[in-house]
């Protein structure tokens, strides 16, 4: 532009700044449509619209078979059939229509009936309270008189109002019925015709709010999706569960379902994430489940982000396998979680969660992973030097150190601490050394030094044992049969018995192996014969051997050797390896020349005691075995109550950089060779990890990770979690004293472990008695009794109900718990004698023989070998009520056992017809009185 | 009036002369100069007609209500300092204004303020109407002061939220009640069942003017956020605004009214 | 002289000027949707007004009282219909006790009494208790709607979405 | 006795006629009201009246309540501040009359005077006595603070707050969309339409009644008895379920009133021809729309063309300034309408459309 042009006054031409303007304007418009195109862009919006096709295509095919089950002649007939009917109605039109003109009047008449009762209906209420008042106010009597009279009179009108009103209505209701009847064939038939069409109608309406047509467009359209969105975020608010925000708990918002359209609907499994319906819908997530989605929501067992819907990466979503990880990437483009408090629990570690709701509780049914991981912890003894609350109460994992001089050579003592899995390769002790932080030659003479201190130490503490028994010598064949039959098998693996040990995958015991080279010959046989001979609170059981048995088993277990340990020979204590490690401690709080004077002070012998102690206290020995001096010490290692809490970034991973810097992974990596964050590290002695290394396998590991993951601190509202019931906890601690004996190595507790029965696929009723409902089938008192006195039930079988060293509080405990469990009260014993009436007693011993219930229960009856147990025991041990749960149908309480369910699936088709007539409950109360009645006689 | 003494030393200081550009108000010049170097006292014209200072004509009430709306702004923002609008503690930050926290009457003057401010800004449209002062050319002004007396209405009632106690939510709740009920935009008013299609209801209680005004279907915590946000910031801004546009037009259109 | 003032006009319109200040009231407009928008949130907190209550054939004749203290809801089946029944007095708000020996509602506040269509007939409740939406689902189960409701003395008990023929 | 006369006559029903009355005294002989003689003689009446007043435990229990308190002192304030500008009216009145014009067009008062310190000081003066006004009052009275919120349990009556009973208080006679939209909307609405409606030029700037008559007192009947009164009633005189209580009654949860309302429609069908209400909703209330239109439609114009008073405010207005000043005059009127047919006739609603929500 030319100066020329512009008007005098002007720094600028006018066109000039429109065109700027303009240009702006633009830009501005551009930019205010983005900010409605980036607001309204939702990655979830795709999924909703995706989930409303599936739903559709559901729904076709629901309609699809819903329209196959009508029955289409049917509904010809039907139809033709309301044609038919409409024209009788249609011929009674006349009638209809007067009945109808009555009506008419009759509702006019109501209606004006109603306006004149209100009108009353508000007088008198206003007099009602005039004349109170006036009664209240003590006013003249010829005053509230006068209120009363008015009172009376229009309560009189009212009444009779009201009394109209009914008539009217009297009528009304004639006059409707009449018009019903006049109608009765149309609305008969219309209704047959809906009962058939129902569900077809139903699904067809469900359909209709699936169509994407321009009203959904509409609804979903930006700016207008305020009003009544059909795509939209979806929450569920959990006040009974809360995220913590430190400064406060905040209740949980999961939004989870914006995408997981269907997780809560059955019928949608076989679709793929998000629209999947839960895999575990009737434990989880169901409005039946124990755990309704509305409850409970999502983020409190899967951990991430609940509350974020942006998109995929948002929710913190971690991949399970290294498959879907790369599947993820190229997806979603995803990558580890940043600045995230909780990422999302893998697939495979969400039974992690159970925890922080279930306390209380050692097994969670169906929580399997879970179960396996703490049973791997308290295997481990873990839970030894790092504390978990709410373990307390279990057991030091290893033997007593106490009297270890009358059970094993102290030279085979050092050479054992120095590589357990060099003796016995299947043992739980962990190795200590010769791992990758202290197999150097300079470390290494500092721990032998230690060894043989601590062997020392623990010999000099040790109390002196004599063996109660004599190895007399037996039978080493028969021996290794009975171990494998009397039941050592459910506690035990055993060299030499590979097969069934790696079935049973025992847990509660050691496995055996090379104990030739290890045990003390006399001392084995005491210890097979009463094992709290040796150890007061050891919970192996006495299997009430015969002093045969004792020695042929012994006999067995000492040929089992280990020639090449016992050719090791430790190195002798080095007396300055021994000042130097020494020195370590004394310069922990002391100069250098201090700590040395008071060393040179002290007799080689002190020195070694004190060193012995030192290094107990160092590796934490006592927390797994009972060591002299140390009763009470907590363990030496970090506390884990709320390690799966614990920020990723406070976990030392070293110089590993491969491992992903995540809390599960650190976890996982740490229990398989601890010593690895000292890799590459320059670290003196005494800073060593001293964590040692159980060898564990990566599953195994695994499995500990998803239990320590559980360990959280979040704080659940007691609203939230589950709260046991008086009765659950004396059920659950019941079932702790039953784990801590490993019972459950045998027996299978209401369907959980039960590992030995793993030997007796073959025929499950040779292996020990399944136990479910324990407490309802068997008698309070007789349980105690038989805990404290093992009489063997089973005559046919050869494992052996083993007698434990149980106190009276255990066992109260044990028989309490099993009561609870089966929701049973404590005493229901069978009436001191059966009553019969006449004649029945007879038709039941014919039906008696019948059944020829002496075929198996011969016991008392003949001289067969029994295959059942003594029916003439029963009324003192079961319960009557279970007996006849019991006779109804055994197979649906232990399916596979040898007794028949003679009155089928159900419990009650008829047999033996000539009996009772054929009634099955009839027949099982006369069988149930005959059964008591023997143990009566 | 040269004064005297420390008065005199005081008035002759940089700083106070920094301040104070003129002397003391004793003549015409310093008379002017106090109202026209002040930024405050500058609200004002120089000079005005009689009957404008005389309180039998003015009655002094639109003045009073620009201080009370100023001693509410003071009083209010010292309140927030203890005042949290959650469902949680609303109630109890109240009891602990009166229970322990300094000057116990803070709550009582913004409250009594609030009251005295509707009565004020009612009286004086009371006398600008008595007067004729809407006339021209002050009717524009007189719709801006319309706008007020709505406004302080709404501050005072938004205000009547923040308790958090029974008077508070079913004052509140009979009062956006009426809301509900605006024709087309409320949906318990006429109109609001025509704007449907199907089973799509655009007037409803999850999308109408009282749910925009409360943040959700009943008076709940959205509403007590919404209800402090407007109280304490978003009216008293447009307030501030309108009464800046009220004072300068009352100048342009020719000062506190009189006869012409 | 009429076709220079034309396309004068079409000039004037297609102008800078023109174009620049409509688009910038377009953007300000769009912003300040934008801000009203901002006023409705996407998601509530509201408690819960839906809830599924079972299948029909769960239902005897009478009153249900399983989902009263969750929703605050009497499921009520009587003549071949199924209602929710709101349990809130229409006096003053109290909640009435269901009596099932005498077969009636009973407020025990201010003894407003209701039958158990939720009519009522004695004490100082000046309108019938309010019903809820009932709705069938595919699945069989009935959808309890608490934000549709509906009032006798409006004439909306007749209304198909107030209960479901049992 | 005399408490239970004023009882019975503080009810809308009396009280709200002998209120028109008496507006219609005050504006047909402002002069003797607004005198100093009237001003002084009814301040020493009313102060034993007051003190009798407040001697009734029941009317203290509810003047002392906190948050009325802003009410008596608003009463107060509109009492004098009314008489005060009737007061000056009538005084500019009698100046005009004798040709000697306002007094605020005096020359004295004409004259420019410094804003400091005339100004400048009365406001200071005003602040400080206004100050002291809020911290005695704040001193004395407790802000009102009651249970916590709870969303299922509603005190009996359900207050708004008292600047809004008058709004409240109309919920008796109109439904929400008239008494909480439509009728405050039009309030507001016409409020800032009065300077382009009343274009009488005279009495700009003074206090004058005789000059600007019909202007004074259709806004004078609209914000003392259509506002203050309807506030007042809305305060004082509703109790739990907005039932009336005279000033000195106890406000008992059990009173009853006598009150049965019945729409137009039912008036014509049921009691009047006794017939079934028609299904057809706009020929159920067709009498109560053909009412309506006549009222809102046909009265101006029969006004202008019927009545004096009509032409000339055609006349001076012009049309759109007449219709849109008649509307909203009609409208304004509506109100008292509604409630002397509601007292008459227990009428509930003209127009009574509860299926579309329109309520007339």
């Amino acid at each position: 532009m030319s100066e020329s042009n512009k008007e005098p006054g002007m720094a600028y031409s006018m066109p000039k700044l429109h065109k700027i303007m303009a240009i702006l304007s633009f830009i501005f418009l551009v930019t205010t449509l983005w900010v409605f195109l980036d607001d309204y862009m939702r990655p979830w919006k795709a999924y909703q619209v995706e989930a409303l096709k599936i739903k559709r295509r559901h729904l076709d095919e629901q309609i699809k078979a819903a329209a196959k089950e009508i029955d289409s002649t049917k509904l010809a007939e039907l139809n033709a059939k309301l044609k038919k009917v409409e024209e009788i109605v249609q011929s009674r039109k006349s009638d209809i229509e007067s009945a109808e003109k009555d009506l008419k009047v009759i509702v006019t008449k109501f209606k004006d009936q109603t306006i004149t009762n209100g009108i009353l209906n508000g007088q008198v209420g206003a007099i009602n309270f005039k004349y109170e008042t006036s009664l209240s106010h003590k006013d003249p009597k010829a005053v509230t008189d006068k209120a009363f009279n008015k009172l009376q009179e229009l309560k009189a009108r009212f009444v009779k109002g009201k009394d109209s009103l009914k008539a009217l209505q009297a009528e009304e209701k004639v006059i409707v019925t009449k018009i019903t009847e006049y109608k009765k064939e149309v609305t008969r038939t219309e209704k047959e015709i809906k009962e058939i069409t129902n569900k077809l109608n139903l699904l067809e309406l469900a359909k209709k709010t699936t169509t994407i047509d321009p009203v959904f467009a509409l609804r979903n359209l930006p700016f207008i999706d305020f009003l009544d969105p059909t795509i939209k975020i979806h929450q569920i608010v959990v006040n009974n569960v809360t995220d913590d925000r430190y400064f406060r708990h905040v209740p949980k918002v999961d939004r989870c379902i914006t995408c997981h359209t269907f997780i809560d609907q059955p019928g949608y499994e076989k679709e793929v994430n998000p629209h999947k319906t839960h895999p575990r819908i009737d434990q989880m997530v169901g409005l039946e489940s124990p755990h309704p989605m509305k409850q409970v929501g999502c983020t409190s067992c899967h951990g991430g982000e609940g509350h974020r819907v942006h998109d995929f990466r948002s929710a913190a979503h971690m991949p399970d396998t290294d498959k879907q990880k790369a599947e993820w990437i190229t997806k979603y483009n995803w990558h580890e979680p940043h600045k995230i408090q909780q990422p999302m629990l893998t697939k495979s570690q969400s039974e992690a969660s159970c925890v922080k709701c279930h306390s209380g509780v050692e097994l969670i049914p169906g929580a399997t992973v879970l179960n396996e991981g703490r049973m791997a912890i308290e295997k481990y003894g873990c839970n030894g030097c790092h504390k978990i609350d709410g373990w307390e109460h279990k057991r030091k994992t290893g033997p007593s150190l106490l009297k270890i001089a009358g059970k094993v050579d102290k030279e085979w003592f050092k050479s054992w601490v120095w590589e357990p899995k060099a003796f016995n390769k299947h043992t739980k002790m962990p190795a200590f050394f010769m791992q990758s932080n202290n197999s150097k030659p300079e470390f290494a003479k500092l721990n032998m030094a230690e060894v043989n201190a601590i062997a020392e130490y623990v010999w000099d503490k040790s109390k002196p044992y004599e063996a109660n028994e004599k190895y007399t010598g037996g039978n080493a064949e028969k021996g290794k049969e009975l171990i494998s039959q009397v039941g050592c098998m459910g506690c035990h693996g055993v060299d030499g018995l590979e097969d069934n040990s790696k079935k049973v995958k025992a847990y509660a015991g050691p496995w055996l192996s090379g104990l030739g080279s290890k045990v003390k010959p006399d001392w084995l046989v005491s210890w097979l014969k009463k094992p709290w001979h040796y150890q007061e609170d050891t919970i192996m059981p006495s299997m009430r051997l015969s002093n045969q048995e004792a020695n042929d088993i012994a006999a067995y277990l000492l040929g089992l050797r280990n020639v090449q340990f016992e050719d090791l020979k430790f190195a002798k204590l080095n007396l300055a390896d021994q000042d130097r490690v020494l020195l370590d401690y004394y310069t922990a709080f002391d100069t250098v020349a201090s700590a040395k004077e008071k060393l040179a002070k002290m007799d080689s012998r002190e020195k070694t005691l004190e060193l012995g102690k030192r290094s107990i206290g160092k590796y934490g020995c006592y927390s797994c075995h009972n060591v002299e001096g140390f009763d009470g010490l907590a363990g030496i290692g970090p506390e884990l109550t709320k390690v799966g809490s614990k920020p990723a970034g406070q976990f030392g991973f070293g110089i590993h950089h491969d491992i992903p810097h995540r809390r599960d992974a650190w976890i996982t990596a740490h229990l398989q060779r601890p010593a690895m964050w000292d890799d590459g590290i320059d670290k003196v002695f005494k800073d060593l990890n001293k964590m040692p290394n159980f060898y564990m396998s990566e599953t195994e590991a695994k499995k500990i990770t998803v239990a320590l993951l559980g360990q959280v601190s979040d704080v659940i509202p007691l609203s939230g979690v589950k709260r046991l019931t008086a009765s659950e906890t004396m059920y659950h601690d019941g079932m702790k004293v039953v784990n801590k004996y490993g019972c459950t190595g045998c027996h299978q507790v209401d369907g959980l472990r039960g590992d030995v029965l793993n030997m007796y696929m073959d025929d499950i009723n040779q292996g020990p008695p399944r136990l479910v409902g324990q407490g309802h089938r068997v008698q309070t008192d007789w349980f105690y009794n038989f805990l404290g006195n093992v009489q063997p039930i089973r005559p046919w079988l050869q494992i052996r109900m083993p007698s434990f060293n149980l106190s009276t509080e255990e066992k109260n405990r044990i028989v309490g718990g099993f009561q609870h469990g089966s929701k049973q009260p404590t005493f229901t014993e069978p009436a001191e004698s059966v009553k019969w009436i006449p004649g029945e007693r007879e038709e039941t011993i014919k039906l008696w023989n019948a059944l020829n219930c002496v075929s198996c229960h011969s016991g008392g009856f003949t001289n067969d070998v029994a295959l059942a147990p003594n029916l003439h025991l029963a009324s003192k041990r079961l319960r009557p009520t279970w007996i006849k749960k019991w006779l109804t149908n055994p197979q649906a309480i232990l399916p596979g056992t040898s007794m028949p369910s003679f009155w089928g699936d159900d419990g009650k088709t008829p047999i033996e017809t000539g009996y009772f007539g054929g009634d099955a409950d009839k027949q099982v109360e006369a069988l149930t009185k005959y059964v008591i009645e023997l143990g009566q006689k | 009036m040269a004064g005297n003494g420390l008065a005199k030393k005081v008035r002759d200081t940089q700083v106070w002369k920094s301040i104070f550009r003129h002397g003391p108000p004793d003549n015409a010049r310093n008379r002017a100069a106090v109202i026209a170097g002040n930024v405050f006292l500058h609200l004002h014209p120089i000079k005005l007609k009689k009957s404008g200072v005389q309180l039998g004509y003015t009655w002094c009430m639109g003045g009073l209500t620009f201080f009370i709306f100023l001693a509410l702004t003071v009083t209010g923002l010292l309140l927030m300092f203890y005042y949290r609008p959650t469902a949680e503690y609303a109630f109890n930050d109240i009891i602990a204004l009166r229970e322990h926290v300094p000057l116990g009457i803070m709550r009582e003057i913004h409250r009594w303020g609030a009251h005295a401010m509707v009565i004020t800004v009612w009286i004086h449209m009371f006398r600008v109407f008595m007067t004729g002062s809407y006339k021209p050319p002050r009717e524009f002004n007189w719709g801006i002061g319309v706008i007020l007396l709505v406004l302080t209405l709404l501050l005072s009632f938004t205000g009547y939220l923040l308790p958090w106690d029974q008077l508070a939510i079913w004052a509140i709740t009979v009062g956006s009640n009426m809301a509900k009920a605006t024709p087309f935009a409320g949906h318990g008013g006429p109109g609001a069942m025509l704007a449907r299609i199907g089973d799509f209801v655009m007037v409803s209680d999850k999308n109408d003017v009282r749910f925009q005004l409360l943040g959700g279907r009943f008076v709940g915590e959205p509403a007590l956020l919404r209800f402090y946000i407007l109280h304490c910031v978003f009216i008293p801004l447009v307030v501030g605004v309108l009464i800046a546009v009220h004072f300068w037009r009352v100048r342009k259109d020719g000062g506190i009214s009189a006869p012409l | 002289m009429s076709d220079t003032k034309q396309s004068l006009n079409r000039r004037e319109f297609f102008s800078y000027l023109t174009v620049g200040w409509v688009m910038f009231s377009a953007a300000c407009a769009g912003l300040a949707a934008m801000a009203f928008r901002f006023s409705y949130p996407n998601v509530n907190f509201d408690p819960e007004m839906e809830f599924l209550a079972g299948a029909p054939t769960d239902y005897a004749s009478g009153v249900d009282e399983r989902y009263k203290n969750a929703f605050g809801v009497w499921m009520v089946k009587s003549e071949g219909k199924l209602v929710a029944l709101s349990n809130i007095c229409t006096h003053l708000g109290c909640i009435p006790t269901w009596l099932p020996a005498e077969l009636k509602f009973k407020c025990p506040c201010h003894g407003s009494g209701y039958y158990m269509s939720g009519i009522n007939f004695e004490g100082p409740a000046p309108r019938p208790l309010e019903r809820y939406k009932v709705s069938l689902q595919p699945d069989g189960k009935i959808k309890v709607d608490k934000t549709k409701v509906f009032r006798q003395e409006k004439g909306e008990w007749d209304n198909p979405d107030a209960y479901l023929n049992v | 006795m005399l408490k239970e006369l004023i009882n019975k006559i503080a009810d809308p029903l009396y009280s709200f006629p002998i209120t028109t009355f008496l507006f219609y005294l005050m504006m047909r002989y402002y002069r003797i009201f607004g005198s100093k003689k009237f001003g002084k003689w009814a301040l020493i009446l009313s102060v034993p009246v007051i003190i009798w007043f407040l001697a009734d435990p029941n009317f203290i229990l509810i003047i002392l309540f906190p948050d009325n308190v802003p009410i008596a002192i608003l009463l107060v304030m509109v009492a004098f501040f009314t008489w005060f500008s009737l007061h000056k009216a009538a005084e500019n009145d009698v100046r005009i009359e004798q040709g000697l014009g306002p007094i605020e067009a005096t020359p004295e008062n004409r004259e420019k005077v410094w804003s400091w310190p005339n100004l400048v000081y009365t406001e200071l003066f005003a602040i400080i006595a206004c100050t002291a006004f809020l911290v005695v009052w704040a001193i004395i009275f407790k802000a009102p603070l009651e249970e916590p919120a709870n969303p299922t349990w509603a005190p009996n009556p359900a207050k708004a707050p008292w600047y809004f009973l008058g709004l409240q208080e109309m919920l008796v006679y109109f439904d929400p969309w008239m008494a909480g939209v439509v009728l405050p909307g039009l309030v507001v609405a016409g409020l800032i339409a009065i300077p382009y409606i009343d274009t009488n030029p005279k009495g700009n700037g003074y206090y004058c009644f005789q000059d600007r008559k019909w202007a004074i007192i259709s806004f004078l009947y609209g914000w003392l008895v259509l506002w203050v009164y309807l506030i007042i009633v809305g305060v004082f005189f509703r109790g739990p379920n907005w039932t009336f209580y005279g000033p000195f009654e106890y406000w008992s949860l059990y009173k009853i009133v006598p009150e049965y309302n019945i729409n137009l429609s039912e008036y014509l069908w049921i009691k009047g021809l006794g017939v079934a209400m028609p299904k057809n909703l706009i020929l159920r209330e067709s009498l109560g729309i053909i009412l309506t239109i006549l009222y809102v439609g046909v009265i101006p114009v029969w006004a202008q063309k019927a009545t004096k008073m009509g032409r000339q405010f055609y006349k001076d207005l012009g049309s759109i300034r007449y219709y849109i000043f008649m509307f909203l005059f009609v409208t304004m009127m509506s109100l008292p309408i509604k409630m002397v047919l509601r007292w008459l006739f227990s009428l509930k609603y003209i127009v009574a459309l509860p299926e579309w929500e329109l309520n007339l």
